[in-house]
């Protein structure tokens, strides 16, 4: 989508600084900006499936409750994952801003590790649930809490494939210090995701349902 | 181009059209006989002071507003217009704005919405508020004191009304534990009509089995809908004896045009009377036709209709058998059926054998339904009934209950 | 840069055009060192593992305090992230202003609409 | 930082306006400007523009005869036209498809055509995902009307579509399950697109234009832009939680495992009532541009419109429960909404009057765009006031669900919205196309369309308050129904025969066009910066980038106060008038991407429905065309200039997955 700051980009050839920061009105690049425009949006889709959940969270027409099987210390370890990958994340971004490709690269690499682990957890605590009988259509609090954290658990995965995608264009050489905006915008979406995560493990899983 | 007299008069038409829709809206409530939904006729104090605190004061306002826009709009139109820009090199002046004029007129607005504000805060309690009324009300000989309470349960497409006299329920219960499919066993039981004493205010507990529904009788209320799993209050009051007629106004689905009610007022003796012609069992059919009647009915009907003293025992102090279907116990006692929308007897008294006849043929064709496989019916199916089997079934149905007065035959006449 | 002076356009009035100018250029140095963003992040940790902590009643029991402490706990972190990682503090206001208005207008409606749902029968 | 003097939109060196020529290797992109398929391609915001719009009065067209079909079913009492079951899907889908697919798309299509114009930008921020939103939005709204053919019927549970009448066991066809996957749909394409504008107008304004410069119709279509982008998630939300009620058995409405029927409705308003905004604002916006230019005024209280405008988009976020003041929620809450309901009618009034004060002293030229956008005014004051009369809780429970409502909302939609873009048409078909709109047979449109809208909608109010229902497929004798029911149904027809008019009128206007002399690049003395470049507006929009002093800024540069106060005229059109022979400026490259990518979503509509099979396709050329999209070189870098060859390059890899991001995953992961 960067690409299509190219209207402003190409048309102002007479800058030969080349980056389109300068072509714009407020000085601020399109892209970045059209990505904290969009996270804004994403406020209010987060807000939505939270909201749902908690006004459905003691909803169990008298069967297992998702509170009921929580795991908090597993829990708690994959949102310690997933926080340390905001870490690497902006450890990336670092490297790639200075030029260091390499430790750039290493840093993405880790950061979408660190996210795969925290999709392994999840799809492991899923799993587990169903064992214990909270499925995704057992009882509004259960259909609620699956839809929340499958919402987040997919954001989470398209965060790993851009990463993986930086990482590919990184190997291919062509992630330089130039675009390391684009790796910036990728971080503004991952660190939003974990921020997310933030809110959800506490107002969900650690806030007590009573 | 239209010339300026034709453009003046087609305004003046415009004019015209406006005036007629808003007096047209007042002249409307004078013919108010042949629309009994009209909601510029109240025939209850809660209609009445909604009306007259609620309804009026803001029309009047927002008539003023629309007036004054209007005549400043024509007035502009009329002294600014030109035919043409050419050869005109003079400008008006070119005024930017007013700031005390903006600050003027925004303040205008606030006041003028305050006071809207100041009629809704003023009105609010005559839909809200409730009183503690209660009535001396005979049943199975004896005498208890009734707050006036009606359980309203919205079904896809006809309502059922439920009296508790003996073991009064209260909003706060069912809002705790209730559950529109499996109520506690009620007095009475009856649809399409509610029948309530003039001038008590009846609180009403609104609630639904299927889908939102909203019940409204114009003359007594404004709606107030019936949402599955929840419990809504409302109230209304008559001053009158009568029959007031309302809309299933929620839209509920396939039939939705087709779920109509009625209130029907009684001075309270005459109330305590229906109370005991109603909550006895079903009669006990005599003639032969009748008797074959009953075992149709029960090879049939039985798996939707409820009507006690025959099938009740078979659901162990339910009274709605599947919660799909009205109960039967009182048919003849209400003089319309299948939601409101056909009259159980012709206004000479005799009973509507066309109508009933032709519903119990082939509901569908008169009244849309469905059926989702595994699932309920949704309305009343075909079942197929042989011409004799007709017959039969409507000369038991015709002897469930005591015939309704003349006055209400006539009064609920529907077409 | 030189060809941003804003003294350029005085007619240009938007304050986040004038606010903006010192700080987005170049992102190496405007932002803090890798050291920062660990210090941080050791900071997180260190909240999340308090905030695990309160899950074992057993050993401390929080009492009435327990869910405001969450709550500021997690608003400790969630600013934490926002400002430091997403370099809001850093960055123009324009884009705090977005996605606050997001956040604001989601917290405002959705808050509303769950109390509509408790308290204001 | 601020605004250089060397801004991205100068000319460049070179000799004319040109495309990228040179193939490059497997991901050529497509060559821009000749034949229908450069319109499948084209990245260009006036080409996009002009394809909202066609698209829109088409669906204008299946949204008229849906409701001619509910009108004709209403002339008469117990109407045999249609059945129950078709009347509900026909007025579900009269609803969904005048509002996502008419008016929607109508304003998106002024909104894509003239904020670049009014603020002096060549293209929008991001014109391939420009494309992209439009393509997304057609497939959406071909997906939604595809439900009459292989649906089982259209939607039958009213636009709002409440629980639990949307459940499967309420409403079995697929209808619903179209209506659930089809509003996603659309929705990507309104948040792709609002994203776009809002950047677009923040990051893309001339050298001068400040935010209290722009014209008012971008004003009021940047504050769209932003009601859309918080709107949309919200619905978003409430349609996922329907879709996997439907089709994965979740309980999100199921009450009898204790849910509670209305969470749909505080989401589906928590969006609906904005969207009353984002349809209304951009006409406000038209008739602030209309008004002042045939009244040889600027437009009066300016930083008034302005803010009012913002207090409407504002205040809209708190006053959704209005649409449930019956519904069961607790006196406090309806109290609490009821008030705020009344206050935004302030702002309105404002605007109403602003409005008038316009008019003041003005010089009135009634040209058929400045008709209806004195109409509208007029048409949106009853509209405004009706709702005033039931934002008294109190009240509305008498009149909702009423055809009092139905009267109340088309007097704002069709009075307000629909007049107000008809003047924008009027108004701005010379920009678009090179030629006028006839005047004459426009007159005819005008009148016909006033008439029948007043007959069609006026007698609802009565109707309303005589205690007609809506959403009923018939009515019995009796009730006093009949009369005022006829009078409706003969005025939609009057409404239908002046769409014909105006259709006739584009044909006839069009087939004329070369007899009559040309508008030239101002003809109604305009007062924005569209107007000083040539109609039809050139590919590159302007030759050079104005530089802006004011507010109406090409209206100064034509004329000036001398020191008495009177206007003169300083330049002619000819003199201060772009030429559009601008040479060398460099446009972005058409693409057939957004299409592709566009073309997979309905698919997995379809599969999520039918075949999860095919769902895997749409999802496998959804993704393909992404990274496709992301791979394809930015733009040819020898075209026009070649310093941005490695610069080109890198971002397009680089890029892919933040394309992946803002497309996909907002809304449909």
């Amino acid at each position: 989508m960067s690409a299509e700051a190219v209207t402003a980009d190409l048309d102002h050839t007479a800058d030969d600084h080349g980056h389109e920061e300068h072509a714009t009105t407020t000085g601020l690049s399109h892209t970045k900006l059209a990505m904290w425009v969009f996270l804004g949006s994403e406020c209010l889709l987060f807000g939505g499936l939270i909201s749902t959940y908690l006004l459905y969270k003691t909803r169990g027409n008298g069967r297992t409750l998702p509170t009921d099987v929580f795991d908090i210390p597993f829990t708690s370890v994959s949102s310690f994952v997933l926080l340390m990958s905001s870490l690497t994340m902006v450890l990336a971004l670092s490297a790639v801003t200075r030029g260091e490709a390499e430790a750039g690269r290493t840093w993405l690499l880790a950061t979408a590790l660190l996210g795969g682990v925290f999709i392994g957890g999840q799809v492991y605590e899923f799993t587990a649930f169903v064992r214990e009988g909270v499925a995704f259509t057992t009882n509004p609090a259960s259909s609620a809490f699956f839809t929340l954290t499958g919402f987040h658990g997919v954001h989470v995965s398209l965060g790993i494939v851009m990463l993986m995608s930086l990482f590919v264009a990184s190997l291919k050489g062509k992630l330089t210090q130039r675009n390391a905006e684009t790796v910036e915008i990728v971080g503004l979406y991952w660190h939003f995701v974990d921020i997310v995560w933030i809110f959800i493990f506490t107002v969900i899983y650690l806030i007590p349902a009573d | 181009m239209v010339s300026t007299v034709a453009e003046m008069r087609t305004l003046t038409r415009r004019l015209i059209s406006w005036t007629l829709v808003l007096m047209g809206a007042s002249a409307a409530t004078g013919c108010a006989s042949d629309a009994e939904l009209d909601t510029f006729a109240p025939q209850g104090p809660i209609a009445r002071e909604l009306h007259s605190r609620g309804v009026l004061p803001v029309f009047w306002i927002a008539a003023a507003v629309f007036v004054g826009i209007t005549i400043a709009m024509v007035w502009l139109i009329w002294k600014n217009r030109v035919k043409t820009y050419d050869g005109d090199d003079e400008w008006p002046a070119q005024t930017h704005g007013h700031v005390p004029l903006e600050v003027g007129w925004t303040v205008g607005f606030l006041v003028t919405m305050i006071a809207v504000a100041g009629i809704m805060l003023w009105s609010l309690p005559t839909v809200d508020a409730t009183e503690t009324n209660t009535m001396a009300v005979t049943i199975d000989d004896r005498s208890v004191m009734w707050e006036p309470t009606v359980v309203v349960v919205g079904n896809q497409w006809w309502w059922e009304f439920r009296y508790y006299f003996s073991d009064q329920v209260d909003l706060a219960a069912l809002r705790a534990h209730g559950d529109a499919k499996t109520l506690p066993p009620a007095d009475i039981v009856t649809s399409g009509q509610m029948t309530i004493p003039t001038g008590e205010e009846v609180e009403l507990i609104i609630t639904s089995r299927d889908v939102i529904h909203s019940f409204w009788i114009p003359a007594l209320n404004g709606k107030r809908d019936a949402v599955p799993n929840r419990f809504s209050p409302w109230k209304i009051e008559a001053s009158d004896p009568g029959v007031y007629f309302g809309q299933c106004t929620e839209f509920c689905g396939l039939s939705h045009s087709r779920m109509r009610m009625q209130t029907v007022a009684l001075s309270p003796a005459d109330f305590q009377a229906w109370v005991d012609s109603t909550s006895t069992d079903a009669m006990e059919p005599t003639d032969p036709e009748a008797l074959a009647g009953l075992e149709v009915f029960s090879g049939i009907c039985t798996s939707c209709h409820l009507i006690e003293g025959v099938n009740d025992d078979v659901y162990e102090g339910a009274d709605q058998a599947s919660g799909a279907a009205p109960n039967l116990t009182h048919f003849a006692s209400r003089s319309t059926f299948a939601g409101g929308i056909f009259n159980t007897y012709n206004a000479d008294g005799s009973l509507n054998r066309t109508d009933l006849e032709a519903w119990l043929r082939d509901p569908g064709a008169l009244k849309e339904n469905y059926t989702v496989p595994g699932e309920q019916f949704r309305g009343m199916p075909d079942l197929d009934l042989s011409e004799q089997q007709i017959d039969d079934l409507l000369a038991y149905l015709s002897g469930l209950g005591a015939k309704p007065a003349g006055w209400m035959i006539e009064a609920t006449q529907v077409e | 840069m030189s060809d941003t002076a804003t003294s350029e356009h005085p007619e240009h009035s938007e304050p986040e055009a004038a606010e903006h100018h010192d700080e987005h250029h170049g992102e190496g140095h405007a932002h803090p060192s890798d050291w920062a963003y660990v210090k941080i992040a050791v900071v997180l940790a260190a909240i999340t593992a308090l905030e695990v902590f309160t899950y074992f009643e057993s050993v401390v029991d929080w009492g009435v305090a327990l869910v405001p402490s969450l709550i500021f706990m997690m608003v400790v972190k969630f600013y934490l992230v926002a400002t430091w990682f997403m370099h809001l503090r850093f960055d123009s206001k324009l884009f705090g202003r977005m996605f606050t208005a997001g956040l604001v207008l989601a917290a405002g409606v959705y808050l509303v609409t769950l109390t509509v749902f408790e308290f204001w029968v | 930082m601020a605004i250089t003097e060397k801004t991205p939109l100068e000319l460049g060196p070179g000799d004319s306006v040109r495309y990228a020529e040179r193939p490059l290797g497997v991901f050529t992109r497509p060559q821009g400007g000749r034949g229908w398929r450069d319109w499948l391609s084209t990245v260009d915001h006036k080409r996009i523009g002009i394809l909202y719009g066609a698209s829109a009065l088409f669906f204008f067209l299946v949204g008229g005869v849906e409701a001619l079909l509910i009108r004709l079913q209403l002339a008469a009492p117990e109407g045999s036209v249609l059945s129950a079951d078709v009347y509900n899907q026909v007025y579900t889908m009269h609803g969904v498809t005048m509002v996502f697919l008419f008016i929607m798309p109508l304003a998106a299509a002024f909104a894509n055509y003239f904020i670049p114009l009014q603020i002096g930008a060549r293209d929008v921020a991001f014109p391939r995902l420009n494309a992209l939103s439009f393509w997304i939005w057609l497939s959406g709204a071909i997906f939604l009307n595809t439900s009459w053919i292989v649906g089982g019927g259209g939607a039958d549970c009213g636009w709002f579509c409440y629980s639990t009448n949307s459940g499967v066991a309420f409403s079995p066809s697929h209808g619903v399950d179209f209506y659930a996957i089809g509003l996603q749909i659309l929705g990507i394409a309104s948040l792709v697109s609002s994203v776009n504008l809002i950047v677009t107008c923040l990051n893309m304004r001339a050298p001068g234009m400040t935010l209290m410069r722009m014209p008012v119709l971008t004003w009021m279509l940047l504050i769209t832009q932003f009601l859309l982008l918080f709107a949309l998630p919200v619905i978003t939300v409430a349609l996922f939680l329907l879709m996997f009620d439907r089709l994965f058995d979740a309980q999100f409405f199921n009450p009898d495992a204790g849910a509670d029927p209305l969470l749909w409705q505080h989401l589906f308003w928590i969006f609906g009532h904005p969207e009353v905004y984002i349809i209304i604002l951009p006409a406000f916006g038209v008739v602030s541009e209309v008004i002042p230019t045939f009244s040889r005024k600027p437009l009066f209280g300016y930083e008034f419109m302005v803010f009012s405008g913002i207090a409407i988009g504002f205040m809209g976020w708190g006053v959704w429960a209005h649409h449930m003041f019956v519904s069961g929620m607790g006196p406090i809450s309806v109290a609490a909404f009821s008030l705020s309901t009344m206050f935004i009618a302030v702002p309105t009034g404002v605007k109403v009057l602003n409005w008038l004060a316009t008019m003041w002293g003005g010089k009135l030229k009634f040209t058929v765009a400045m008709k209806f956008a004195v109409a509208t005014v007029a048409m949106f004051t009853i509209g405004g006031l009706s709702g005033v009369t039931h934002s008294v809780a109190p009240a509305d429970t008498q009149q909702t669900d009423t055809y009092y409502i139905v009267a109340h909302f088309h007097y704002v939609i069709f009075g307000g919205g629909v007049l107000g873009l008809f003047a924008g048409i009027y108004f701005w078909w010379p920009k678009i196309f090179g030629h006028f709109l006839n005047e004459r047979i426009g007159n005819w449109h005008f009148w016909t369309i006033l008439v029948g809208f007043n007959l069609t909608f006026g007698p609802m109010h009565i109707l309303g308050l005589q205690g007609m229902s809506r959403r009923i497929d018939t009515y019995a004798r009796g009730y006093g129904f009949e009369f005022w029911n006829m009078a409706a149904t003969i005025g939609t027809l009057i409404i239908a025969a002046g769409v014909l008019l105006f259709i006739w009128n584009v044909a006839k206007s069009k087939r004329d066009a070369p007899h009559l002399p040309p508008p030239g690049p101002d003809p109604w003395d305009g007062r924005t910066l569209e107007w000083s470049i040539p109609s039809p507006v050139p590919a590159h929009n302007f030759d050079t980038v104005p530089q802006v002093h004011g507010r109406d800024e090409w209206w100064h540069t034509k004329y000036a106060e001398n020191d008495e106060g009177k206007v003169v005229r300083v330049a002619t059109v000819e003199e201060a008038a772009q030429t559009g022979e601008a040479t060398g400026v460099h446009l972005p490259s058409p693409s057939f991407w957004p299409l592709a990518v566009a073309v997979g979503l309905p698919l997995i509509g379809y599969g999520l429905i039918f075949n999860l099979w095919l769902a895997l396709i749409g999802a496998l050329l959804t993704i393909a065309s992404l990274y496709s999209w992301a791979l394809e070189p930015v733009d040819d870098p020898d075209a026009a200039h070649d310093q941005h060859e490695d610069h080109s390059d890198d971002e397009a890899e680089a890029t892919d997955p933040v394309a992946a991001d803002d497309s996909t995953e907002s809304d449909q992961p």
